[in-house]
């Protein structure tokens, strides 16, 4: 069972421009939060404002439970009017906080290795992931590779946590600024056949574009794969029916499911892309 | 004895429904009232009004659904939902176990459809009332909605009067030039209450891909940006009709729902904030008894349709 | 050449009236002009439209006359207004001085004067287009409002048509079951534009004295609140009828005003954004301006109506 | 004529708490702003934001035109939403400014002897007009009276400033906790026969219900009297009709005179009470 979420307030430790136009936003929690699983997210809004309306989903980027309190990290791109506010945010600034919300990514007891494909700020659930799979299971960790992608060198953000548990890290820029030059999943796919299926399995997080891609390039591929998607929320609780994925029923038609609760992690050829 | 030390007496009656407070979920913000169990003590809650059902499930609209704009969500869910004899066998269950009375919500795409669905939840056990939605198309009528014409939403009425004996409380679109005209015609045609306003209409377009916001182009709105509208028609219907009035529309905190209840709302639903706010029903009551016990109140009706004249 | 140093063409055609840019003022919100001069040159304005007159100067409501909501403004004014004689002898010699086209807002509380205030004004000098308000009430048919009924809107239109030879634009009330209803109605009665919307009857509870906010009890609901609404009726609109339609509800900055336009509006008003920005209207024109170059698109026609569907 | 009114940028210099409720706050104001008649006032908002959507009304309270750029401060109460937000503003902040606006107080050349009568925060437009009269026809200067009244001693505001520029202050508080025990209106009523109407003129400035005794207790005096009047404003420039204030015309009926443009100094005598 997931833990069971909260509606608290969070205090802003840090709120800092890591990368051009993304935020470390650090969070002292109540030690009542409960300890999420990778790929699970928050319902994030600035406390008493109605301006914006809705909360903002966040997935958590880190998390560390302390003695008195715990602190929850989010890793985030300013996007529009609701992150432009939250990026104005100051130490000691008070956040509403809902969550831990949604499924995560299921952990395969069975894997050796596993592949992350991050695009954009979809680096963030992978960094959890990458941070909680590391440790597991010595002596004998599973590898991990990552392929992070970004439009130039400028917008890699958050490679230095990443890198820190994850050492083989591949770098895809579509301007060719840095590392392979072109799309992750170009590369991705051109390395595909190195991995041994068996003991595999892939995790990816970004633009829709991006992962719908990789839902072709493994149609007829083994390897498993989890995603996780993203979709405009207002509950996050699964009670509005807002954040609706298309998704392929046995039957062969189309049924929609909840992002922010049957999600936000799928397995890749459930969605109907 | 200090004024603030009395407990108000909260309990309002709706027709034949007795409750225990005047504070609602709104159907379709609440879900199956399980999504909310983990915040909410359901049993504190006057009612809790379901998703809207429908005779058959329906997928709803493809994404995306939800768009914000000032003070305002716009949902074009398309009304997914379960359908009723799923919610009968495996939501109905959790729900019986509260003492809060249940509420089921309910729609359909001809006469018909309406009245099928009302005996099938008729004849279910643990239902204490139901609540019609006339907001939606009538498919046999062009696609124009039941609760635009007073003709279409006394018919409605009528076919569910015949179909069960549940309180029937007729929900009201404010799409229309006289919403107290539809109000009335509906308590002939033999509704115990009504409840208002349903979402407004309403659009959002991407300006850099110059297209609508919302897969389904236009959407409901609601939130506080529509208070102001809500509070003039349940203003307008409660000078009109005799059966209880349900306000709601843009219910955010204690005073919102004052404001409702002052005009002459019997009860009062919240919607959208429990999006912003899980633990928002449970606010509201509290400072809805806080007030109360302030102005030395002690049963709340004697706060309903007071509102004086300027 | 870089896209960016083009000058792109602004200009619209309503009907009969070529405007030299598609930003107007909106009626009752710019005063009759002089009010804004200090700040907005007048001449670089599309069209301005000033407070709504009647045949007699009129005194208005009691305060309280506003009431803010959230992202609303609501405003019971009263239609207060100095008189169309009074207008064309303190305030058109004023506005006659500058190059932008002058329309003005009118109203009645009879068909017959609506006729009579516009003869008045036909036969004034300096007038580039009459805006027909029919959002009031018709004393003579127990005040429901001219706008609320395809036949009465129609015949308003109608007499007005008669009185006048110019231009002219019928401004449409929201608070209706079927806006395009009576756009097609009043389009068939001669008109040569609709504008849309008008407020949205709204209402706000002083809750510590259990009173109306507004003297008047119930006004007129404004702002960022509506535009969604206001969007979506202009939406039916546009595919409905095939005279130019004016778009205007909630247009605060640039982005609001190119989704009127994207959606099919051939203008804008700009109303109640003057309040909090008294150069919003010339902020909203340079955004326009701005967002054409930077989409190479050399023509604001190429923009109007370009809304794809999803 | 009045000085144009201008749409322009403030930055804060401080914005502090004098009395509990009741703040003090100093704006940085580009010289291009004109100097102000003591009873204008300006619309203030909070840049950029729509919450709350309309601009504030606030007398101006006292104004420095320095070489590069002016002082001017505004004595403003927390009344609710807005003068809520207005007192969580830092030094630094920006707000957005229209004015000044109105037709402020006129003086009277003759005038030898000016009565002040201030309820709450009324005090501010006639501090600012008490500062301007003090210097005025020296070795000749204007003799000032001022009655202040308030509900109880701690929400006496403004005394400070006021002092420095009136030594004649009378203070009432309606529960006697400081001056005379009853309302500023009943301590003048006793006084009122004192005064010599000649060369003396009455300015007031407080709640509707103190202005509206006065009124009643000037009716058949000789004294002449200009009060400054609070409506909910939109536009502040007399183009909107929202701040309707009820007046006589001449011919007995009631009309309605825009608060910001008309006013929102009146004749008392005017006024439709
Ligand atoms: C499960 C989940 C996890 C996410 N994790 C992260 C993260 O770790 N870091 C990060 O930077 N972003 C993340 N996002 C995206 C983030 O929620 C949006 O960027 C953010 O909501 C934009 O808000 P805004 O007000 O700045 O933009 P606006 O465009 O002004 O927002 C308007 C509305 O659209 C919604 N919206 C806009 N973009 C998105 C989007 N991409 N996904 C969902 N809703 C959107 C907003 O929530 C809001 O309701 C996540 C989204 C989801 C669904
Ligand atoms: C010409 C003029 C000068 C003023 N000078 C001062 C001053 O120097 N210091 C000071 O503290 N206050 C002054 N006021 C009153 C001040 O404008 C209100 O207290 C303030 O607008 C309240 O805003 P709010 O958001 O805190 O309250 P809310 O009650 O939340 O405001 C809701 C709406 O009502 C309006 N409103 C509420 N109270 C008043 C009021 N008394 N007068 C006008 N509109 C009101 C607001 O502007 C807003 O539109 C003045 C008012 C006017 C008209
Ligand atoms: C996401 C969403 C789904 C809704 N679904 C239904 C529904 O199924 N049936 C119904 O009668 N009303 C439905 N409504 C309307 C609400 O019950 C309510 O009338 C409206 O939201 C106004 O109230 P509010 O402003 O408090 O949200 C829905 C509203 C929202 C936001
Ligand atoms: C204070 C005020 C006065 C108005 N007076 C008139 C009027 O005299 N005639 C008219 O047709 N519309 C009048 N309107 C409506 C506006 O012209 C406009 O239709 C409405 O405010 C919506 O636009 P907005 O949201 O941009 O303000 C008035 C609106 C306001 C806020
Ligand atoms: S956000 Fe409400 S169901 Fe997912
Ligand atoms: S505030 Fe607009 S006329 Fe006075």
């Amino acid at each position: 069972m997931h833990p069971v979420p909260l509606f608290i307030k969070g205090r802003i430790l840090d709120n800092l421009e890591a990368v051009r136009g993304h935020f470390l936003l650090r969070l002292k929690l109540p030690p009542a939060f409960h300890h999420p699983v990778p790929g699970q997210f928050v319902m994030i809004r600035v406390t008493e404002s109605q301006t914006p309306l809705l909360a903002r989903p966040m997935s958590i980027y880190a998390f560390e439970k302390g003695a008195g309190h715990s602190v929850l990290e989010i890793f985030y791109r300013v996007a529009g009017a609701g992150t432009r506010i939250l990026s104005g945010l100051k130490p000691g600034d008070e956040l509403s906080l809902l969550g831990p919300l949604g499924n995560g990514f299921s952990g395969n007891q069975e894997a050796r290795r596993a592949i992350l494909i991050a695009g954009g700020i979809g680096i963030s659930p992978l960094t959890f992931l990458a941070a909680s799979l590391s440790p597991i299971r010595e002596p004998f960790p599973v590898e991990m590779t990552a392929y992070v992608g970004a439009q130039r060198k400028e917008a890699l953000a958050g490679l230095d946590r990443l890198s820190a548990v994850c050492p083989d890290i591949r770098i895809c820029t579509d301007d060719g600024s840095m590392g392979y030059g072109g799309r992750v999943t170009e590369l991705f796919e051109r390395e595909l056949d190195a991995f041994d299926p068996q003991g595999c399995a892939v995790y990816a997080c970004g633009p829709r574009a991006m992962m719908k891609r990789l839902a072709e390039l493994l149609e007829k591929h083994p390897l498993p794969c989890q995603v996780s998607v993203e979709e405009r929320m207002a509950c996050g609780l699964g009670a509005c029916l807002g954040c609706a994925v298309a998704v392929r029923t046995p039957g062969g038609d189309v049924a929609f499911m909840r992002a922010c609760k049957d999600g936000p992690v799928f397995d890749i050829r459930r969605i109907d892309w | 004895m200090r004024p603030s030390s009395l407990q108000p007496s909260l309990s309002v009656d709706i027709g034949p429904l007795s409750l225990r407070n005047p504070v609602m979920t709104a159907s379709g913000t609440f879900g199956y009232g399980e999504e909310y169990a983990p915040f909410v003590d359901l049993n504190r809650l006057g009612a809790l009004i379901v998703k809207g059902l429908s005779l058959e499930p329906r997928a709803g609209n493809p994404p995306p659904r939800l768009a914000e704009t000032p003070s305002g969500l716009l949902n074009a869910v398309g009304l997914q939902n379960i359908g009723v004899k799923a919610f009968v066998k495996e939501k109905l269950p959790f729900l019986k176990e509260y003492s809060t009375a249940i509420i089921a919500n309910i729609f359909g795409e001809t006469v018909d459809e309406y009245g099928k669905v009302a005996e099938i939840l008729g004849m279910a056990d643990g239902l204490s009332a139901l609540e019609v939605n006339i907001s939606c198309p009538n498919v046999k009528k062009g696609g124009i909605a039941f609760g635009s014409s007073p003709e279409m939403a006394a018919e409605v009425t009528k076919r569910v009067r015949e179909a069960t004996d549940l309180p029937m409380i007729m929900k009201l679109s404010p799409n229309v030039t006289d919403i107290s005209h539809i109000a009335e015609s509906v308590e002939s045609a033999g509704a115990d209450a009504v409840s208002l306003i349903n979402t407004l209409a309403g659009m959002a377009v991407d300006v850099e891909h110059r297209k609508p916001v919302l897969y389904n182009v236009t959407g409901g709105l609601s939130g506080p940006a529509i208070k102001p509208v809500a509070l003039r028609m349940v203003w307008q219907v409660v000078n009109r009709v005799n059966i209880p009035v349900i306000g709601l529309g843009g219910i955010m905190c204690p005073n919102d729902a004052l404001e409702f209840l002052i005009v002459g709302a019997r009860a009062v639903e919240v919607g959208t904030a429990s999006f912003l706010n899980p633990h928002a029903t449970m606010n509201i009551l509290e400072g809805i008894e806080t007030y109360l016990r302030e102005h030395s109140i002690s049963d709340i009706g004697d706060l309903i349709g007071t509102l004086e004249r300027p």
